[in-house]
């Protein structure tokens, strides 16, 4: 039997789920290539803010055990500027990218939503969730409904593009969040961004290992909350959702699709297995799907809430 | 596991005005041209080649902030280090020529001592005399050691690159290996290229996390971290950016 | 240099500081002896319920990853009445056994902190932190600032006992519910109970596995966020605490005491080291103090915090 | 990995009107009185005795809602198995003795096979003639195999215990394996230690994880599932709730 691994994510054609998560590699667009010709579906900038950005000191991204890594980059990056010069003419890319943005607030997320205009990117994802830059996501209360309603719909009126909310797992009102973002006219949700955050103490200096002490969480052992938070989305919003976080192999991408996720991101995954970790991915899903009898991913997606 | 292992540094050499070696009671393995991170607490991370294997030693130039603060430090203080890094040099060939510009050289000493049987031109370039660095280290193990300074201050007052270009003119070499400033590796890389010689270059780029999922340290889609330091002839010719541009700490292009 | 491991705990006297977590083997006071017997400094009871609990359904404890678990037992327990008979008489015994209660709200906690007196608990932990079971913590909205003050308000004016509150590191407002529980009089503050919750979802049936669909995750890998739940509790509240979370070796336990526990808490890490990782990691403090000259422990509490 | 591995089953063997066997595709390697926990999906998860190793098989007795639903199952149907638990028997001696009652000739069954050059006594206890179960799998490998029945339906009418403490009058075992209701395990150890005779004894108590965790196995200090399910005379002497009392999903105490 043939299996077709391509899908429909809020009106992007995939030729496969697997899509590169943001602040991972994304920084130009040859890396975000060499990405796309690893066999990822679509690829995602790293987040992009209206102004350049050093972000935190080195250690930026710090292995704590081995399942689990700490990230607190800081949301490095040149700005809008610059990054407009750096994605330009993005026409022949062999796959979606997707320009991830984050703000202070919703003005800021809305200048940013009109102003990649130039850039040929295929969908918008917006960043509610980071829970270690000050500034930013969680730590500027962007997980409130009310903060995901006021920002995408701010950005709603800017794009016509796909726009992706980006989530965070660390909120107790999830289901109220995603609500008021599909409200606000997102097509889709993006989760999860990092768990925690987390901290590692040097036992040695008996000092914090990170420049800015806390990080979010990230790798294998976060996958039991990201699938928990894809299941949850699924009941509380009709939108897709691309569902990551700790997705090593093409097991763990069936088991996030079948909790509710259309596609499925990797980050931190590359580290364990390699930039081909996306080509290995798809070979893995297409094995799964052959031996059980699947021809086409829509069929799985979300089969877990049937009872 | 990425993450610091603090050691204490056992001695200190100082190798110059402005460069040190801190040497650690850890032996490792590592290919010449391979770094660590080097951590210090609540200050900052950044990446320094491996100079020395038995014992661990890191040769370091006072140039900024970090290096400063680490030129400070005395044996007995303590650092973190996080494992060697990336893809060193690989050994190649009978006959083999060195060109380092800097502290360049430092990785380049360390592959000289590596070599079993190999016969070795050093071409070791500085601004001055009191910049050579581990002349005597080269010396036990080349053929030749050819020493240039900006101000001939010592040896020719020439480039690095002169010196090869002299060289390339009367002899052959099966590889050549070279560590520096970019605009100087780029240079070597082009005589080599006219020469049809294999060239290894030992790149550098701003990094952070040191083992490839950042992103930080991107010279076109290579990671000098985890695909580089050391590229060689193959790969360095499919670069656009070699030479060109580099990224600073926001991933800003700056132009040499 | 000769070390000491014992500590004062909100007036405990502990040989050692590693406490046996809530909800691991501590069904009996066979099992609790067993456990002191393999030489933990104190033990904590499975948490006791007024009425009888059965719980959930099988499974109620899965592993996910190599580095975590995830855990829905939906507080099974005889309830207080056999509770009574099962732990009386600890005039013996040779740890301090803590009390866990658990209740839906400031009156059953109350009535179970009163009515727990005929046993001779050493301490009370009151749990408002499960992620998992209606009608108890998190999900009876424990989790805030006002619910944490009036709960233990309530069980405060029943017990003169060590009174420590065991808070879940799903919420974002931590520092103000610590706080309040510090206001209300808790001697002791015991971080953190299980992260998430996650979710396991087994691919060849496509159904959750956790009969509750949902469990806390526990294990190792939750480590990094215990440490910075710790590390944040240290600097909002004077009162001590018991920190826990993927502790498995001594130099976990190390980092959890710098980040500002004053004692440590094992549940999960037996799986991994048998009954005697308690021996095992106060074997390992023990060698980490000498060679790093300390030599008591409270030097070490919280240092990490210093600049 | 403590999680289910989820298997199809392949073929299910009858063996009375309310027990049957299920057999994998898949080869283990097990002790006779492991016990692996099963899964059926969405329902519940309880422990069952490895009855066969290569293939896998399980047998079970329809005693309540799981095992009805487990009985209703047919080949093809998938159900969860999570990795042989426990401590099984441990082979000891030339001439040993195994004494069953209903379906705790299950474990000794698979035990019987396993010996090796071992003069097997079995005695087979069970309710009725139709409740006998693996009457010929144990032929085969016992020198003699005595069956009792509480109805005299077929054997001898009485207890095993009974048949056993006849047999010790005039046999010594090196020896004594026994699975069945705790009574009667009680009382076969009872009568071994009256006859000196070393005594193992494959217990049960209600189980959740399995694998030594939440505590809800025990008896007195000892987890049935991790420690036991087979404990031998040395572990039993010290028991003071074996025979007495087991506690139920609750926790709760229930007095045999
Ligand atoms: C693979 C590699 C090996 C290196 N080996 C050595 C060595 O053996 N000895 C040695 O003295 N130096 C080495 N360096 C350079 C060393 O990392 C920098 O000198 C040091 O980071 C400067 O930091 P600073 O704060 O003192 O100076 P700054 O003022 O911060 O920087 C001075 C210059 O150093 C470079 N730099 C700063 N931070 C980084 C960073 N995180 N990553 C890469 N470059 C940076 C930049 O080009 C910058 O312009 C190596 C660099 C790389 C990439
Ligand atoms: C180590 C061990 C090995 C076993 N091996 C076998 C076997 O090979 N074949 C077989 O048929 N049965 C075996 N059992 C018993 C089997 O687990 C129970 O028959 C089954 O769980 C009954 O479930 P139910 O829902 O059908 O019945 P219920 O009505 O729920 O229970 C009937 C009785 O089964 C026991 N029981 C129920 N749930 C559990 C549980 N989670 N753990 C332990 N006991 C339980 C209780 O004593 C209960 O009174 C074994 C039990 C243990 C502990
Ligand atoms: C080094 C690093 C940088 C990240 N930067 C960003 C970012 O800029 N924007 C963002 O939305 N998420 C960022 N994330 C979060 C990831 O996109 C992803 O949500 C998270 O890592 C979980 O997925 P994983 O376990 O597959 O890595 C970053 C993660 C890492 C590890
Ligand atoms: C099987 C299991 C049962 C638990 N039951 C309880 C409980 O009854 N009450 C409670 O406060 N915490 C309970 N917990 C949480 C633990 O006490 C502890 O907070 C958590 O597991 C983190 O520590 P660990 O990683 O060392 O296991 C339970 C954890 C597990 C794994
Ligand atoms: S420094 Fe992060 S990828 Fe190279
Ligand atoms: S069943 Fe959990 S400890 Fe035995």
């Amino acid at each position: 039997m043939s299996v077709k691994l391509n899908v429909e994510l809020a009106g992007l054609k995939l030729k496969n789920p697997i899509i590169l998560a943001s602040g991972i590699l994304g920084i130009s667009k040859k890396m975000l290539l060499s990405v796309a010709k690893a066999g990822a579906g679509a690829v995602t900038t790293k987040s992009i803010t209206i102004k350049p950005r050093e972000g935190h000191k080195n250690p930026i991204l710090i292995q704590t055990t081995e399942e689990t890594f700490l990230n607190a980059v800081g949301y490095s990056n040149p700005g809008l500027e610059e990054s407009k010069k750096e994605f330009k003419d993005l026409s022949n890319f062999p796959v979606p990218v997707i320009g991830s943005l984050v703000g202070s607030d919703a003005e800021e997320f809305a200048y940013l939503a009109e102003n990649v205009k130039g850039i040929d990117f295929k969908a918008i994802e917006i960043v509610l969730s980071c829970p270690h830059t000050p500034g930013f996501g969680l730590l500027a209360e962007q997980g409130t409904p009310e903060a995901t309603e006021e920002i995408t719909l701010a950005v709603r009126r800017k794009t016509k593009l796909p726009l992706f909310v980006k989530v965070s797992p660390n909120i107790m009102c999830l289901g109220d969040v995603v609500k008021a973002a599909e409200k606000a006219g997102a097509d889709g949700i993006t989760a999860i961004n990092t768990v925690g955050p987390g901290m590692a103490i040097d036992v040695e200096t008996a000092k914090p290992i990170l420049d800015f002490k806390f990080g979010g969480m990230s790798g294998p052992a976060i996958r039991p909350i990201a699938i928990r938070c894809v299941y949850d989305i699924y009941e509380s919003v009709k939108i897709p959702i691309i569902g990551l976080g700790g997705i090593i192999t093409g097991k763990d991408a069936i088991e996030m699709i079948m909790a509710g996720a259309t596609a499925v991101g990797i980050g931190t995954g590359i580290y364990y297995r390699e930039l081909d970790i996306f080509k290995k991915v798809c070979d893995e899903i297409n094995e799964f799907m052959k031996s059980h009898g699947y021809s086409k991913l829509k069929d799985i997606v979300g089969i877990a809430h049937r009872d | 596991m990425e993450t610091p292992e603090v050691l204490e540094i056992k001695s200190v050499v100082n190798e110059s005005k402005d460069v040190k070696t801190f040497f650690f009671d850890k032996k490792i393995k590592a290919e010449p041209g391979q770094f660590l991170m080097v951590w210090i607490p609540r200050l900052d991370e950044k990446p320094f080649a491996v100079s020395f294997e038995k014992p661990l030693g890191i040769t370091f130039k006072k140039v900024g902030s970090f290096t400063e603060q680490l030129f400070k430090m005395k044996s007995g203080d303590k650092i973190g280090i996080r494992d060697p890094y990336g893809n060193g040099f690989k050994l190649k060939g009978k006959k083999v020529c060195l060109v380092s510009g800097g502290r360049g050289v430092i990785p380049l000493a360390f592959l000289a001592e590596k070599f079993k049987k190999v016969k070795i031109t050093a071409i070791v370039g500085a601004k001055t005399k009191n910049d050579l660095l581990f002349l005597n280290r080269l010396k036990k193990h080349c053929s030749k050691v050819i020493v240039t300074t900006d101000d001939g201050s010592f040896g020719e007052k020439k480039f690095p690159t002169d010196a090869l270009k002299d060289l390339l003119k009367k002899e052959k070499f099966d590889c050549v290996y070279t560590c520096g400033p970019e605009i100087m590796m780029k240079k070597v890389f082009e005589l080599c290229e006219n020469h049809k010689i294999e060239c290894q270059a030992s790149l550098e780029r701003y990094m952070k996390c040191g083992f490839g999922l950042c992103g930080q340290c991107c010279i076109d889609d290579v990671r000098i971290c985890k695909d580089g330091p050391v590229l060689n002839s193959n790969q360095l010719r499919k670069l656009t950016e070699f030479g060109v541009f580099e990224r600073e700490k926001s991933g800003k292009k700056v132009y040499f």
